[in-house]
């Protein structure tokens, strides 16, 4: 399986993503420059962490406007993963490719540390290797993770099992503890959390690794038994 | 040249983290009149004049300037004098 | 606008206008020696930033050269953007400190940001990726609003800006004391890694190749920057501010990429950022160090200002800049690299064989020195010192011995001391783990990242404990460096060299002047016993608001080598029916001690002895044990002794433990004796670890039950749960800090 | 009542890497024609109004709203029509 990583002006965890991918999940992938990018020959779309444009304005606003968000929405539509961690959940909100928005942390602090998490959905997949209603820890890294959505798109998502991982201990004020959301179709997962930052006991903890390998299992299932 | 002046403000509705934090602190500050406080922000873009400048002003707006979700925007469109 | 050209030689030299730019007469007129004829305006703001504290050492430098610099690993010495060190299969770790104080003092948010960002381009413009920062930070008493406000902004700050570049921030140390009340603190370090063959060097070789600018463009920010911090904070300074220096780190982060891509490019020749005195001091320390000269035609430098004058480009520091020499010809092919990045590298000179420094505005010659003359010919000053009266009183002084009742009340507010009390506060504020190398993050005694593709791993810490060097400076220099090297060992790793942030007040006070001439003695001694030579540094002079200067700080950042991965060591106990011991038997010390300071108000009498002989053996037995693979957990017995040490050690899990001591009850749970460790070994372990580490001494266990119990002669004096203690220890700063006073 | 609104902005010379940012993004975006942008803050402050609001308007912004080394502010006081 062949996976992107795309890099935009500022982006500081795509090496993380990519030494996740590489050695943690042992697949193939390579770091995209958002200008010169053809994502077309890749399985999967990873949108890293970091600072896109210095997280001016708004953070993922100015990244949202890039041409290369085109070629991440045809991913999304051929039904390809695409997974935005942190600042690359902050793009997809940006560019409506997921519902919501951030705002700043409710105590208005960047905040690093591990936090546990409710694996809330496991039919997608993104999630398909941890159990249902398992606890898992996973680092954050942000200053507006503090998710937002009016009630009625809350209610969708509930209704349509798009919440994948809540917060058991809400560190930034997200609506309904949310701290990571899939697309109506289930292939576009936003999450703030890092998964990348937890792919080896040497770190301290190799929580995220499940995430990458249920992608990997998925495409696996789709495509390898059929070729 | 014109001077565009604007003004985004969070929807109502919308918690806003960082306006609390300042009235709380103007109150403990002893200035105990204040009741709230919302914080936007306040953009002056100068741009050269063209047709439809409003038109323009507007889709930056939209497109970048800012957030739907989120966000209400108003501007006012200024002559400058060089 | 200024109209600074319009000031002529003569003026300058009747008006004594070079004074307000910090020249004294005597320097005056060596400025006009070495140009046979009066500087111009231009020129004399040349010298005067050249030649001020900051960028020419004329105060310090007879004291650095007392530092231990050489070593067999050691590939860079102080004199370069930053030091470099071996550390095998041809990669070298990169490192350096360096000081913000004066910009904190007025802009606390920006001052601390750019001095995160300046010290990130000292140590990639070496040809190294910055992997982390540490930084060492000093407030007065957050019981004012003021300072409250100056430690909220300078933390935010050092997150804003490394959180942003990608850097994680690793560690650090914060303390408070009066003493810093109109003057903190703000010292951030910068690590970096590099394979032997990238080293790259600030020189401008090479007659004929072109100076090429990159990065923001040049504004009226902060001239005269480096004068003013060399200069004592006053109403005065207040107002002769300078135009704030705004950071900009996702330009830096442009920068970091963009240059770690041009390094590899062949047609580099040298490459070197532009930190206090900006262009100046860049160019001319490039040409100098060369033994070329250079021309530069200011129309063509970047400028984000009107009606810039050649006096206000020159001085500006204005961030995130970088200045390259490269092959002549070839300017096209690194224009191409800085284009992906959106940056402009932009042609503003040229290497020359006659050695001056020469500036062209407007078609006209704004400037023509000798080039050494302004890197090299800068005054050095012998100093006179003199032993303040204080000290002499210190030493006179009866042994002071802590009067107080209740154990564990005094052991409770001794954790709610700031300088004592949990730094999560602070460090949650910091992204610690971004390039996912970080194995021990804040809140050990030192920071540990893995080398990636390797079995190594690097320990950093920044250390100084300032009251013992204000009681007593010599003694106080060997214990911040031996305090340092301590931090590494206990984390697994051998100390490989050091950089120091020699913080102090003025040195043309001779009171002062000993305080760093003793201090220096102390830390070079330490140095050489511990085989941590200095390998680059920063001096911050003038540290003083309204006739009062700091207590002299020099802080020592340290890095060791972990030679494998497995040898890594926390502070914190692993597990429970693990035995206890502790190396180093408590003395009655308690001259600079937090209880001295808690239970008195102030600081007085002799700092606690060390015997760096003593130190190094005992060091160099930790060490083989961690390596042997005998030691669960190993921890430093520092700021309020082994009862706040055996308190830290216990609060990761919230275990409880069972110890027994004897002797001086006061001593032994709160005196800060030197060269002392707190150690946890598995019970199967116990002989071998004893054989090899004779001196260690056992008291008690670790246990499940949640309980810091303590027997002296005995009798149980503490039986208190980890919980009571560790919510107190955690929540002092966050509550210091919510509370309005 | 009164509404307070504030604007918060940075002081001339003092760079605006955020104002830079937006501006570039314009410019990609195909508006040529802005030159410049300088991003700001704008607060609106509900307050209750007192003999001397101005007087206290102004310390609000000197002690806690604008940081006067690098930003300048300007206000506007409204009457609110409950
Ligand atoms: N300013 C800071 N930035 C980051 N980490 C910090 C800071 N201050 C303290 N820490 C972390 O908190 C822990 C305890 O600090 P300190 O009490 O100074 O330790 P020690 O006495 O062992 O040097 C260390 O891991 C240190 O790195
Ligand atoms: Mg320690």
């Amino acid at each position: 399986m062949k996976f992107a990583v795309v890099v935009f002006p500022g982006s500081n965890c795509d090496r993380d993503m990519y030494h996740a991918i590489k050695d943690g999940l042992k697949e193939e992938v390579d770091l995209v420059w958002y200008q010169d990018a053809d994502l077309t020959e890749y399985d999967a779309v990873l949108l890293p962490g970091g600072f896109s444009y210095g997280d001016y304005l708004r953070s993922g606003a100015i990244a949202s406007t890039s041409n290369i968000v085109q070629q991440i929405k045809e991913a999304a539509a051929d039904k390809k993963p695409v997974l935005g961690v942190c600042n690359g959940f902050q793009v997809l909100l940006e560019s409506g490719l997921l519902p919501g928005a951030m705002l700043p942390n409710r105590d208005l602090k960047f905040m690093c540390h591990h936090e546990e998490l409710r694996v809330e959905n496991v039919e997608t997949m993104f999630s398909s290797e941890y159990q249902k209603g398992g606890l898992i820890q996973l680092p954050i890294a942000h200053g507006e993770g503090n998710y937002y959505c009016d009630e009625a798109v809350f209610q969708q998502l509930k209704d349509n099992e798009q919440i994948v991982f809540t917060y058991t201990n809400n560190p930034n004020g997200s609506t309904g503890d949310i701290a990571g959301i899939v697309n109506e179709s289930g292939n576009v997962l936003g999450m703030m959390p890092h998964p990348e930052r937890a792919v080896e006991s040497l770190l301290g903890n190799a929580d995220g690794l499940r995430l990458f390998q249920s992608i990997l299992m998925y495409w696996r299932n789709n495509h390898v038994i059929h070729a | 040249m014109r001077k565009v002046k604007v003004y985004i403000t969070l929807k109502e509705g919308v918690l806003d983290p960082q306006g609390k934090a300042v009235k709380n602190s103007l109150n403990t500050l002893d200035y105990a009149n204040v009741n709230e406080v919302r914080v936007g922000k306040y953009m002056e873009v100068m741009m050269e004049d063209t047709e439809e400048l409003e038109a323009q002003v507007e889709e930056m707006c939209e497109k970048l300037l800012a957030n739907p979700v989120i966000e209400d925007y108003s501007y006012q469109i200024e002559e400058v004098i060089a | 606008m200024s109209s600074m050209l319009e000031i002529s030689p003569q003026e300058i030299e009747q008006k004594r206008l070079y004074a307000e730019m910090g020249l004294s007469d005597q320097e005056y007129k060596q400025v006009v020696e070495l140009l046979g004829r009066r500087p111009n305006h231009t020129e004399i703001g040349l010298f005067s930033v050249m030649w001020s504290e900051h960028c020419s050492y004329k105060n310090s430098k007879p004291l650095l050269k007392k530092f231990p610099t050489e070593g067999p690993h050691v590939l860079q010495g102080p004199g370069e953007g930053a030091g470099v060190i071996d550390i095998g299969d041809n990669q070298a770790v990169v490192f350096k400190v360096e000081s913000h104080n004066h910009p904190s003092a007025v802009e606390p948010y920006q001052g601390a940001a750019t001095g995160v960002g300046g010290i990130i381009r000292d140590v990639f413009s070496m040809g190294a990726r910055p992997i982390a920062l540490l930084n060492s930070l000093r407030f007065g008493s957050l019981q004012h609003p003021r300072i409250k406000y100056l430690f909220e902004e300078v933390v935010r700050g050092i997150a804003g800006y490394g959180n942003c570049v990608g850097v994680p921030t690793v560690g650090g140390e914060v303390q408070f004391d009066d003493s810093y009340e109109g003057n903190p603190l703000v010292n951030a370090m910068c690590v970096g890694l590099i394979n032997h063959n990238d080293i790259q060097k600030g020189i401008a070789a090479g007659v004929g190749n072109t100076v090429m600018y990159v990065g923001a463009k040049t504004g009226r920010d902060g001239i005269h920057g480096a004068t003013f911090a060399s200069e004592e904070l006053s109403e005065e300074a207040e107002s002769k501010r300078p135009s704030v220096q705004v950071g900009d780190p996702f330009m830096e982060k442009l920068l970091i990429e963009a240059c770690l891509e041009v390094i590899h490019h062949d047609a580099l020749v040298g490459i070197q950022d532009m930190g206090a005195a900006g262009l100046t001091s860049s160019a001319s320390e490039m040409a100098s160090k060369a033994g070329t000269g250079m021309k530069m035609n200011l129309d063509h430098i970047p400028q984000r200002e009107k009606n810039m004058t050649p006096y206000e480009m020159m001085l500006s520091e204005s961030q995130e800049r970088m200045l390259l020499v490269i092959e002549k010809g070839r300017e096209q092919e690194i224009s191409e690299i800085f284009k992906k990045y959106d940056l402009e590298a932009v042609a503003v000179g040229e290497v020359i064989e006659e050695r001056r420094f020469r500036l062209l505005h407007l078609g006209e010659v704004v400037a023509d020195v000798p080039v050494d003359a302004l890197a090299e010919d800068a005054p050095v000053y012998h100093q006179p010192s003199s032993v303040p009266e204080y000290y002499k009183e210190f030493q006179a002084m009866e042994d002071y011995q802590p009067i107080f009742e209740n154990y564990e009340e005094t052991l409770l507010q001794l954790l709610q001391q700031p300088t004592i009390a949990s730094k999560e506060w602070v460090y949650d504020q910091y992204d610690s783990m971004v390039q996912t190398n970080t194995v021990v993050t804040p809140g050990s005694d030192a920071a540990v990242l893995r080398v990636r593709g390797t079995k190594k791993a690097l320990a950093m810490t920044t250390d100084c404990n300032s009251r013992f060097i204000y009681l007593d400076p010599e003694t106080g220099g060997k214990i911040a460096v031996a305090e340092a090297a301590r931090n590494i060992v206990c984390s697994g790793a051998r100390p490989l060299g050091l950089t120091d942030g020699l913080n102090f007040g003025s040195p043309e006070n001779p009171e002062i002047f000993w305080q760093m001439e003793k201090s220096v003695d102390g830390m070079s001694e330490a140095c050489k016993m511990l085989e941590a030579p200095v390998i680059s540094g920063n001096v911050s002079l003038y540290n003083e608001s309204f006739g009062k200067a700091i207590y002299p700080t020099p802080i020592v950042g340290m890095v060791g080598l972990v030679e494998d991965t497995s040898h890594i060591t926390r502070s914190d106990f692993q597990r429970a029916g693990d035995l206890i011991y502790v190396i180093g038997k408590a003395e009655p010390e308690f001259g600079g001690s937090e209880l001295q300071g808690m239970l008195e108000g102030r600081h007085f009498g002799k700092a606690p002895r060390i015997d760096l002989v003593v130190e190094k053996e005992r060091q160099s037995s930790l060490l083989a044990a961690i390596q042997a693979g005998l030691v669960q957990s190993a921890h430093d017995i520092s700021e309020g002794g082994l009862a706040v040490a055996l308190a830290e050690s216990l609060f990761g899990e919230e275990f409880g433990c069972d110890v027994s001591l004897t002797g001086n009850a006061a001593a032994e749970l709160f005196a800060e004796t030197q060269s002392r460790f707190l150690v946890s070994v598995r019970p199967e372990d116990h002989e071998k670890w004893e054989q090899l580490v004779t001196e260690a001494v056992f008291v008690g266990t670790v246990n499940n039950d949640g309980h810091y119990r303590l027997s002296m002669d005995g009798e149980t004096i503490l039986d208190t749960p980890t919980k009571y203690l560790k919510d107190a220890w955690k929540g002092a700063i966050p509550c210091l800090v919510k509370s309005k006073a």
